[in-house]
């Protein structure tokens, strides 16, 4: 077997002494993200991965800059486009790659697939691939930590479209009237599915909608990582002060189709190459390239360590051995521990 | 968990209140969350002077929300917390079917093993009250269809005392259904543990095996009584755990007897009743002596009209004649 | 078979030339109800009445003011606290207390009850036990109408409990995206069963909350015949005049416990006194009283005139016959026609 | 409703889509309505070009807000219209269970009469294709429980293209599965008309009889060709319908062939098997040479990986092996 991929040293370091400039982790975040995605449509043409996949390119920035943010403790709960999410939060990238691959090796023995990431020991609890329905699963994870006394956070990941289905009002409304520490992330890639945004809202400004519950709430540029890095630290000041939970409209883009089966007929060109003038890579790196907090050197570095770390997560998760088919039915119950 | 040996005679909600308050006394990870559980007493009493004794932390009442409070529940009980969400009635549990099925049934599974949902859901089931179709179905034979759920139903006094607590205790998510026409029968204690998988045999018999669970036992040993004025000898099997099914129970019952009878209060198609009667069909082929039976509601959305409501479930004269028609 | 009760004089009238004072018809109106909703307890303690009946003794401004304000083309959705709306719609007095009893002449010939009262021919569709479970079906009923141009009104009734449930959020999203003719009307009673407004809504503001789906929404004066009309009229034809839904919160409260079974352990005693203080019926008999709108002798006559009414419908009901057993499965699936 | 008389080739996606024109083109009172059924074309591509033949108001992109899109079908149906509701999946309709069971199925009786729901809800159901459990179940079977409801499942081209016209004819409320390992399924068509609650005999055979239905009926058909090579002739026997359930010609089949075996991909516990092999049980006991079979999924939310999958579903394999059981 290779190499655990965790053990790999991912991205440029600092020299010894020298404070690492804090933005180089979410450049280093969103580009792991990035080509990782990249990698797994390759993976999905030569039929490695099958089923439904969703990929999240085009809103690595939520991911960096949100998930990044948060601590150990914290638990996440998200969707069938959580590949960013799971990697952001530390799940190792061959337990996620060996689950797409149908593995016993991967973070859910094989049994989920892209949709269904789970990793407990990282308290990432899904992978949820019903519109909406890790809403109410948020919620009672902060009002167990809430019971206890524990100042955690509950991070939910969401859709635009999530925001239509009743389960967002029933959680938004519990969590707000318990005053329990649930961070509602909403990702506004301003399409569920092919359903543009004004077709499924009469009211688009989702952050509004979401401050009628009596919570804050506000809009960040969801294609800039250090602005959803900074309003992710504001949100999770606020929650763990024990004011009750706030939204976050973080207003983003997918550049790529909604699955690996949709052939895009809904949106126009022209928009989708205008939200790609705002890549949320591109802009980092360019920024710290004007400002002198990266070098091309460094920038080539970080990248081939980068697919350094996936190719060792590709071989190892291809190594993993399948499901003895006569474990089928295990975990239907819990077993005797 | 049970505190009392010697042997008491309560009421089924009494008994259900006696295994709430145990639950919650005995384990700090225990709360009780629902509509109108705390101030209201709960719609049918059953948790009534709880909210007193545990505060509002712990008796917790829910706006009208069923599927973000079972979805809490099952996001609570993943969180380590042993919750038991109680819903109304099962009526109103198809608000939170998703959650029950595509979080509650499914997340230890679909994550490897990773979770499980140590989650109690309380639900009234059963017509007779003249409350209507949308108060009145009986759905927990259906949601016994569903792998990785747990469903009991107790209709005694003694396993509505003694349920709750090997629920709690399970790993899995267990649905128990209490049965609105039993609240106010009587029973005596005797402080024995149950397990969560067990048929129970409440009345012996060589002739015939009447199958059945949760409110209908009442009719089904009436229905017993009448029979062996007859001269007919019927064993009562209350199957107590519909899912997962202690068919052993069943078919030793049925092998000795011969013939089988199901009484559920569930719309016959796609009744419980079809599946122990397949199972039956299945494994005691030739021990049978004549076609099973089933006594089930007529396929209705239950009336509200009392003589309608009536005609529409099980009544013991027709477990009688089906039982007749088994030996005759 | 006694006098048909539709066929009944109701309550008084002007002399023959004189308009009659508009507030008469809201008043007799809402003493129909009171009184029928009294009769009610007096049957179902003699046990003529069975199952749940809910009562909307306290609440009757709301009934008779906007129910009365619909056309007769235009749908009413209701919940199982629906006497007063099926009475105010224009439902016969007499199939409304056959169906209470079970008979085959009750308006859902004794299938319903209490809960589930019907009158097609009058739009009236129900009469919903499942708390939120109409709001959908007002949406639809609104788009079959605006499908077909018609230019009619659903108006949809629930109470502050509904405002909970993911349906409420579900359809008034979809109703103020499609600008579908609904009017919305929210009988805010405070209570849902035993649970208190603060306790099931983190915004109590419930109008305030409705506006966030972008529609217009406000408060109003639910003890006040005279004020629902008012505003019963204003939300007709902003949703007539094609520009959506509206919403009303008609503040209310219920005299009498939540159903027969309810000890009502959860008010306080002082709470209620101050709401009765408040009796619709009251107000607007002392205003009229008060302005020479209504004389002793007028009251007395409506009075009695009503209770006629009620003692003939009881006695029709009582004369109903039982559907046969036989068609117990009727109407499960329609019938050839 | 078909205009079609001369055989034609076709899909049975695109069989469902031109039943789907064919019924906006015939009346004024249909639309369409459901996720992504116009801009997007149908997450299966069922309504591909539909928004442009008929445009937005009669092909209806819903938010994603199954409870309240089917309510809202429910009330248009009452309000007069013909509403087609498509949910993307049965999985996803759990949502929309209260609008479907308290309201759709039970209007109509609850109403003494009065109400009607002619609406028809389109779901994809079923596994095969590595979407995983959340995306896979088979619950059309657990449909069939209720009363009021009418299911179709369309095995065949012929059928995919000829049931939406008598569901949409239909007074009551009908639900229509669509199997996802059939969409690019082809087949002929003839242009005769189908009645809504007819079984169909796919083969004819004298040994056992083999009933099942919908996206089961290939894996059947293939079973009785390698049971055929064994020399034993199964009858196999396409349901259709699944409520109600033509329970004539299976007992007439049964009564000739005196050996059954059910093949349905929904869970064994509660599945529409077993109702199917009770009532055999009940109506053709003495026929019965052999107990019933039951050749069902495994009782497991459906896995990701295709090995695992593939183990979960009824396969030829197994219903040959079944059937070999009830003749050897
Ligand atoms: C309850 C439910 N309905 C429908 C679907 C099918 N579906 C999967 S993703 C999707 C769009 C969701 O959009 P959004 O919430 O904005 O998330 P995004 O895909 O844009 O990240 C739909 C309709 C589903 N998975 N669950
Ligand atoms: C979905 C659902 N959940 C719970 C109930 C039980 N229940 C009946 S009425 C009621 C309170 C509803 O309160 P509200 O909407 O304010 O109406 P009100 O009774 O005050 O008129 C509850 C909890 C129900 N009928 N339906
Ligand atoms: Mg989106
Ligand atoms: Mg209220």
């Amino acid at each position: 077997m290779s190499t655990s991929p965790t053990d790999t040293e991912p991205a440029p370091t600092p020299p010894p002494g020298e404070p690492e400039d804090p933005r180089l982790a979410l450049l280093r975040g969103m580009v792991r993200i990035r080509r990782f995605e990249e990698r797994c449509v390759e993976l999905y043409s030569a039929e490695r991965i099958r089923g439904f996949m969703h990929l999240c390119v085009g809103e690595e920035a939520v991911a960096a800059g949100l998930v990044g943010e948060l601590a150990a403790q914290d638990a996440v709960v998200s969707t069938y486009r959580e590949h960013g999410h799971a990697l952001a939060r530390g799940v190792p990238m061959a337990s996620v790659l060996a689950e797409m691959f149908g593995r016993a090796t991967g973070c859910s023995r094989g049994r989920g697939g892209s949709m269904h990431l789970f990793d407990v020991a990282r308290r990432f609890y899904g992978g949820n691939a019903i519109v909406g329905g890790g809403l109410p699963v948020a919620v009672g994870l902060a009002l167990a930590d809430a019971l206890r006394g524990e100042p955690v956070v509950t991070a939910c990941l969401f859709g635009d479209g999530a925001v239509a289905e009743g389960e967002f009002h029933e959680s938004l409304n519990l969590a707000a009237l318990w005053r329990l520490p649930v961070l509602f992330c909403c990702e506004n890639n301003r399409y569920a599915m092919g359903t543009a945004l004004e077709l499924e809202h009469a009211q688009t400004d989702l952050a509004l909608r979401a401050s009628s519950y009596g919570m804050p709430a506000w809009p960040v540029d969801g294609m800039d990582a250090e602005a959803v890095a900074e309003a992710t630290r504001r949100a999770l000041a606020t929650i763990r002060s024990g004011r009750g939970p706030c939204f976050l409209e973080l207003r983003t883009y997918r550049f790529r189709a909604h699955s690996m089966y949709d052939p895009d007929r809904y949106r126009d060109r022209a928009e989708v190459a205008r939200w790609k003038d705002q890549d949320p890579v591109e802009r980092l790196r360019t920024r710290m390239l004007g400002d002198g907090g990266l070098d091309g050197a460094s920038w080539d570095r970080l990248v081939a360590a980068v697919d350094a770390e996936i190719e060792a997560a590709v071989a190892d998760a291809e190594a993993g051995p399948l499901e003895p088919v006569e474990d089928l039915t295990r975990f239907v119950y819990a077993e005797p521990s | 968990m049970s505190t009392a040996v010697v042997p008491e005679r309560l009421t089924y909600r009494e008994a259900l209140r006696e295994s709430l308050r145990d639950a919650l006394r005995a384990d700090e990870r225990v709360f009780l969350m629902g509509e109108d559980v705390g101030r209201y007493g709960g719609c049918f009493a059953v948790s009534l002077g709880l909210l007193e004794e545990f505060g509002p932390e712990r008796v917790r009442d829910t706006p009208l929300s069923e599927s973000a409070f079972v979805g809490a529940g099952i996001g609570a009980a993943l969180g380590g917390m042993r919750p038991v969400v109680e819903v109304m009635t099962v009526n109103f549990s198809l608000l939170a079917l998703d959650q029950i099925l595509n979080n509650a049934a499914t997340l230890g599974h679909m994550s490897g093993g990773q979770l499980t949902v140590p989650l109690v859901i309380r639900m009234t089931t059963g017509a007779g009250r003249q409350l209507a179709a949308q108060h009145s179905h009986s759905l927990e034979g259906w949601y016994a269809h569903i792998p990785g759920l747990r469903i009991v139903a107790p209709a005694t006094v003694a396993d509505a005392r003694e349920m709750l607590a090997p629920a709690l205790a399970s790993p899995d998510p267990v649905l128990l259904f209490e049965h609105a026409g039993l609240y106010t029968s009587e029973g005596d204690l005797d402080g024995a543990p149950v397990a969560l998988d067990g048929a129970a045999v409440r009345r012996t018999g060589d002739d015939v095996t009447l199958v059945t669970y949760g409110g209908m036992l009442p009719t089904t040993l009436a229905a017993a009584e009448g029979l062996a004025a007859e001269g007919i000898a019927a064993e009562v099997v209350d199957l107590r755990s519909l899912r997962p099914l202690d068919e052993a129970t069943v078919l030793a019952s049925v092998r000795r007897t011969h013939r089988l009878v199901v009484v559920d209060e569930g719309w016959r198609s796609g009744s419980l009743a079809a599946e122990v009667a397949a199972r039956v069909a299945e494994q005691a082929f030739y021990d049978l002596d004549a076609p099973p039976e089933r006594v089930c509601s007529a396929e209705v959305p239950v009336p509200y009209a009392a003589h309608l409501e009536r005609a529409a479930r099980p009544a013991v004269d027709d477990v009688v004649a089906a039982a007749r028609r088994t030996v005759g």
